[in-house]
């Protein structure tokens, strides 16, 4: 699997995504520069998290303003894989490459904490390694993760099985309004969706921060071996 | 002459800061106090001495970058 | 107010009579108002060091593996594998009582600053806070201001949050601290420091432009506080983190090539002691041209460039065919980069603006004539130990209390505002042991890293209470099965114009300096706040306690094998040293009682080593599961933190040790470990050999704390209560 | 009623939103935009038919909360 990951001035989990992509698919990632406006043959792009452009005006709105964009955008219409995590799926809203945004977190707080995302649909690269319904843990780093759109815009992601995670408690439990299940108060506890084609996913949470059994958990590892699989061709 | 844009969240997409601010007065005794919406205000210098223009191009750059229209709304003003 | 220079004009810029009149003899002329500046905050108590020096000298400072002791930057020990872990502490008190948020978010960006200016990337930042009664609106500001203030920049420059601490005390009511802590990694063959040198070497200036922000911080946060502040109040630094952020990454790309002869960060008093510190340490002179200075506002005169505090800037000195190197990273990194200035043969520091000369001193009489004081000291009585006190509550209403109570409740709120897991590397996160643990990039190690101190056993006996911070950072480390490496300090004192105070000041050290010899445990970096009181309308003047507050690192080969607070079940529990029942300045007398009297508990120096060495010795050998020092609170809290950490449960055998119950449980008996193994046969055995006192103390199990009397709390019901202190407070 | 407190940072405090906002209105290709400014924009409903009373009580809160003095201006309108 070619993987690249975009730096955007203010990035700062883009060591963090080097490391599990290198630990999980045994290749090490190429990093891509906010500027840059061509890309090298790539099977995944990944936006990673971080504070782009210090997440000044809005979170993730100047980096989609970014040279790169562009290429990202050609490369998600020609079919491509992205993954955009926290800044990285802020960025791929205000992009408009997934619908609705991410506003500041019910509690006006920054949150960093354990969270507990449960797999909502299994036939896409992101989840194929998981069972539909699993709950596994993710950390929660971020301030504005509290996902929002119109109601129909919910109602066709859910029709269209493009919801990928959703928060809920440590026990499993779904529970939109509470914030022990629900941390940031993300409508209808959406954690990360899918694009209209599955090839282009967004989540808040770090599964990148927990793929190494030195440091305690490996339940973000799925994500990265499921993307191997479905990419290395 | 100088600009200003207003961005406000749009009718209907909840506005946790709005809400906070709101809880917040409430607890220090300004009990009278219905909604509260929360935007942000930029005020641009722009090198142009036409108000049209400037008004034009605060709309272009609202659109492109200082709001986000899914949700936001925004109004521009020139102010001097 | 006038800027006529004149002895008036000086003792408003802080500098008493004898320090004008040697400012008077070294010129051989009257300054200029830009030269006053400059002297008034070159000797400023919070860069000269005039009250404090002569005490600092006498603390330890070497040892093989530290590779530079005070005097740079930062301290940088050896860490094996060719790398050096590069760490201060920094406070950053008054500007956090003026502006929270950007007291705190800026204190964080300068000690930043202090560490990746050597050539280390900053891979975990702590913090050490003191709020006064939490009750008071005043103090619930503060606390919020602060966290976000120290999330906001933290977690925006992508430099995880792992540990701190927090006490609460209503002395700190007009006076909050702030103390910062940065640990960076750099390679040993790239340190780099800020003695310039190269005679016509550009002297470079990158990051921020210079702004009016904060001029003549440095002469404030030396100035006791009193209610004429706000008049005081010079316009507030605004911290800008994505900037730093894109300075650390530009500083660090350019470190990787071999441009810079010498680089310094510009923190307190800005240009000045940046410019005068980079050329007075390599002995030569410096020529800066200001009207090259990149400037956010208009009509800035050489005085206000000259003490402007703004933020995110360094000086380098570079060698000149690198300069274009250099110039197209910073550009890369969308910064400001400009020559302000030349290396010169003349010694002096020589100012230039808009076609005049602005300033130009001697530098060697500058540093080597700066005040220096032997302030006199009077010593407090020591309070006598206490006698025996009654139990009134009863256990498990004490425990509750306790658990409750504002010095012990859960930090949760406050750390889960800190991302503390960004850089892939945190290995144990706040709360799960001692001393949080990050593992260097590309190794198995670990560095353990924490803060300590408790204030009021400093207040009750500043030279025990010095002694016992430095102990407690050394056993939180041990804790967790890291070797202890050295240590930074924060002393936040009050005004040591006040005998009393620089009694304090000099035992608290005395005390410092003995448990790091004892201890191999070196101080390698550090800071000093004085004047952290403040006056009343009622002419009286309140003083902060005491608080020397320790910052310290160990070192672990293999991460995955660091120990935490969290049990399994089916362990024994085994006591590793001798709990005397010490109740004198505990919280247990403070919560239960509402008394704060006593001594503190004793210090054994000798006993600290060899029980630590030897809870490190088991950890390495893999006969322990959990390990928990006990501190505040004494032996029942630390048990009952160790069970709601897991949710494991455990049962005490029956107390028979010749104090009374109350005593034993809640006693804050020094050099104690609690200990979950699951060879407790052998693990007392090898204590009994290397004769280190060791109890067995009971076993694990159930998910509840039970004791023989019939007591039994639940691990969730102590969760509870413990957790409900922040959120009640902060949340409402 | 309903008032509108702007709150601004004063002059000569660093605006690090504005700076960057500056910038990638650059980028983005308006050449002309010289200093950004960003601040706060509140709408909030109280009861009170009284212009006065709203605008004082505007007043009051944004001393006690809205703003924070030490580093912004604020002003207070009626909008509605
Ligand atoms: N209490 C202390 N103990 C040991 N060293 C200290 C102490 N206070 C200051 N130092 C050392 O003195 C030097 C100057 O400190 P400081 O002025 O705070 O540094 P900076 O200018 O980088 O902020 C540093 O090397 C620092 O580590
Ligand atoms: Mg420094």
């Amino acid at each position: 699997m070619k993987a690249g990951i975009v730096v955007f001035p203010g990035t700062n989990r883009e060591r963090d995504m080097e490391q599990a992509l290198r630990l999980v698919s045994g290749k090490a990632p190429t990093m891509l520069w906010h500027r840059d406006t061509s890309l090298p043959d790539l099977d995944l792009i990944v936006l990673p998290g971080g504070f782009s452009f210090g997440d000044y005006l809005r979170s993730g709105a100047m980096g989609a303003h970014s040279p790169i964009l562009r290429e990202v955008r050609a490369f998600a219409e020609r079919g491509g894989y992205v993954l955009g995590v926290c800044n990285g799926f802020q960025i791929l809203t205000e992009a408009q490459l997934l619908p609705g945004a991410l506003l500041r977190n019910a509690g006006m707080r920054f949150l960093s904490q354990d969270g507990f995302l449960r797999v909502e649909t299994q036939d896409t690269a992101f989840t194929r390694d998981w069972a539909k319904g699993d709950v596994f843990r993710a950390p929660l780093a971020h301030g504005d993760g509290n996902y929002t759109a119109s109601e129909a815009e919910l109602d066709r992601l859910e029709g269209e099985d493009r919801v990928a995670f959703r928060y809920v408690c440590a026990q499993g439990t779904l529970d939109a309004a509470n914030r022990l299940s629900n941390p940031n108060g993300s409508q209808r506890s959406i954690a990360g969706i899918l694009s209209a084609n599955k090839r282009v996913c967004g989540l808040m949470p770090h599964p990148e921060n927990l793929v190494d059994p030195d440091l305690g958990a490996t339940d973000g590892v799925p994500l990265f071996s499921g993307l191997v699989k479905s990419l290395v061709a | 002459m100088k600009i200003r844009v207003n961005v406000m969240l749009k009718e209907g997409v909840l506005d946790p800061q709005g809400k906070a601010i709101g809880h917040a007065l409430e607890v220090l005794g300004f009990a009278n106090v219905g909604e509260v919406r929360v935007g942000k205000t930029m005020e641009l210098e722009i090198a142009t001495d036409d108000r049209e223009k400037a008004l034009a191009q605060g709309e272009a750059m609202a659109r492109e970058l200082l709001a986000n229209l899914v949700i936001e709304d925004f109004a521009v003003e020139v102010v001097g | 107010m006038s800027m006529i220079v004149n002895a008036e004009l000086a003792a408003r810029f802080g500098l008493s009579a004898e320090e004008y009149q040697k400012v008077l003899d070294i010129m051989g002329r009257v300054p200029s108002l830009t030269e006053l500046g400059i002297f008034s905050v070159m000797w400023s108590e919070h860069c000269s060091y005039k009250s404090s020096r002569v005490h600092l000298k006498t603390l330890p400072t070497t040892a093989p593996w530290v590779i530079h002791g005070p005097g740079e930057n930062a301290g940088v020990v050896d860490i094996g594998d060719g790398l050096a872990a590069v760490f201060k502490m920094e406070s950053h008190n008054h500007p956090s009582f003026i502006e929270p948020y950007q007291g705190a978010a800026t204190g964080v960006g300068g000690i930043l600053r202090d560490v990746f200016t050597m050539g280390a990337r900053p891979v975990a930042n702590l913090n050490a806070l003191r709020f006064g009664d939490p009750s008071l609106p005043v103090t619930q500001r503060v606390i919020d201001g602060v966290v976000r203030g120290i999330g906001g920049y933290g977690n925006c420059v992508g430099v995880p949050t792992v540990g701190g601490e927090i006490n609460f005390h209503p002395a700190y009511n007009g006076n909050p601290l702030v103390n910062a802590m940065t640990v960076g990694i750099a390679r040993q063959d790239r340190i780099f420091l800020s003695a310039a040198a190269g005679i016509g070497n550009p002297v470079v200036y990158v990051g921020s432009k210079t702004g009016r922000d904060g001029i003549h911080g440095a002469t404030m946060s030396s100035a006791e506080f009193d209610e004429h502040a706000a008049s005081k109040r010079p316009t507030v630094q605004v911290g800008d983190p994505f900037t730093e952020k894109l300075l650390i990454e530009a500083c660090l790309e350019l470190m990787a090539t071999d441009a810079i002869v010498a680089i310094q960060d510009m923190g307190a008093a800005g240009l000045t002691s940046s410019a005068v510190e980079m050329a007075g340490k390599g002995g030569v002179g410096i020529e800066l041209d200001l009207d090259k200075v990149p400037q956010r506002e208009t009509g800035m005169t050489a005085y206000e460039m000259m003490l402007s505090e703004s933020q995110e800037r360094m000086l380098m000195v570079l060698k000149p065919e690198r300069t274009d190197v250099a110039r197209a990273i910073f550009e890369k990194w969308d910064l400001d980069f400009a020559i302000v200035g030349v290396l010169t043969d003349t010694a002096h520091i020589t100012v230039k603006h808009l076609g005049k000369t602005e300033a130009d001193i001697p530098l060697a009489p500058l540093a080597d004539e700066a005040p220096l004081y032997h302030r006199p000291m009077t010593h407090a009585e020591k309070p006598g130990r206490l006698g025996t006190v009654a139990d009134p509550a009863g256990v498990e209403h004490a425990l509750l209390t306790l658990l409750a109570c504002p010095d012990l409740a859960s930090r949760a709120w406050v750390w889960n505002q800190y991302d503390s897991g960004v850089g892939g590397q945190t290995a144990r996160r706040p709360g799960a042991a001692d001393a949080a643990i990050v593992r260097v990039e590309g190794t198995k190690r670990g560095l353990a890293m924490t803060t300590d101190c408790t204030p009021r056993y400093c207040q009750a006996d500043p030279h025990a209470g010095g002694a016992q911070a430095v102990a407690e950072a050394w056993r939180n480390i041990t804790a967790t099965g890291a070797l202890p490496l050295a240590v930074t300090d924060n002393l936040n004192f009050g005004n040591p114009e006040k005998p009393e105070i620089m009694g304090q000041f000099a035992d608290a050290i005395k005390g410092m300096g003995e448990a790091c010899r004892a201890l191999d445990f070196p101080v390698v970096s550090g800071n000093v706040s004085l004047y952290n009181q403040t006056s009343h309308p009622s002419g009286l003047s309140q003083p902060i306690l005491p608080t020397p507050a320790i910052g310290a690192i160990g070192v672990i080969d293999d991460v995955s094998k660091a120990i935490g607070l969290g049990m399994p079940e089916h362990c024994e529990l085994v006591l590793i040293g001798e709990i005397r029942g010490e109740l004198g300045q505990s919280l247990w007398l403070r919560e239960i009682c509402h008394r704060e009297d006593g001594a503190p508990p004793v210090i054994d120096l000798h006993a600290e080593r060899r029980n630590g060495d030897f809870v490190r010795k088991m950890i390495g050998e893999g006969r322990v599961e959990a390990c928990h020092d006990i501190a505040d609170g004494g032996l029942l809290v630390t048990v009952a933190e160790m069970v709601m950490a897991s949710g494991v449960g455990c049962h005490l055998d029956k107390p028979h040790y010749g104090t009374s119950l109350h005593a034993f449980y809640f006693g804050e008996d020094q050099a104690c470990y609690v200990i979950a193994t699951k060879h407790a046969a052998a693990l007392i055995d090898a204590a009994e050999k290397a004769h280190v006192p060791v109890r067995h103390l009971g076993r694990t199990g159930g998910d509840a704390l039970v004791l023989t009397d019939g007591m039994s709390l639940s691990a969730e019901r102590m969760r509870k209560v413990n957790a409900e202190f922040f959120p009640k407070l902060m949340e409402r």
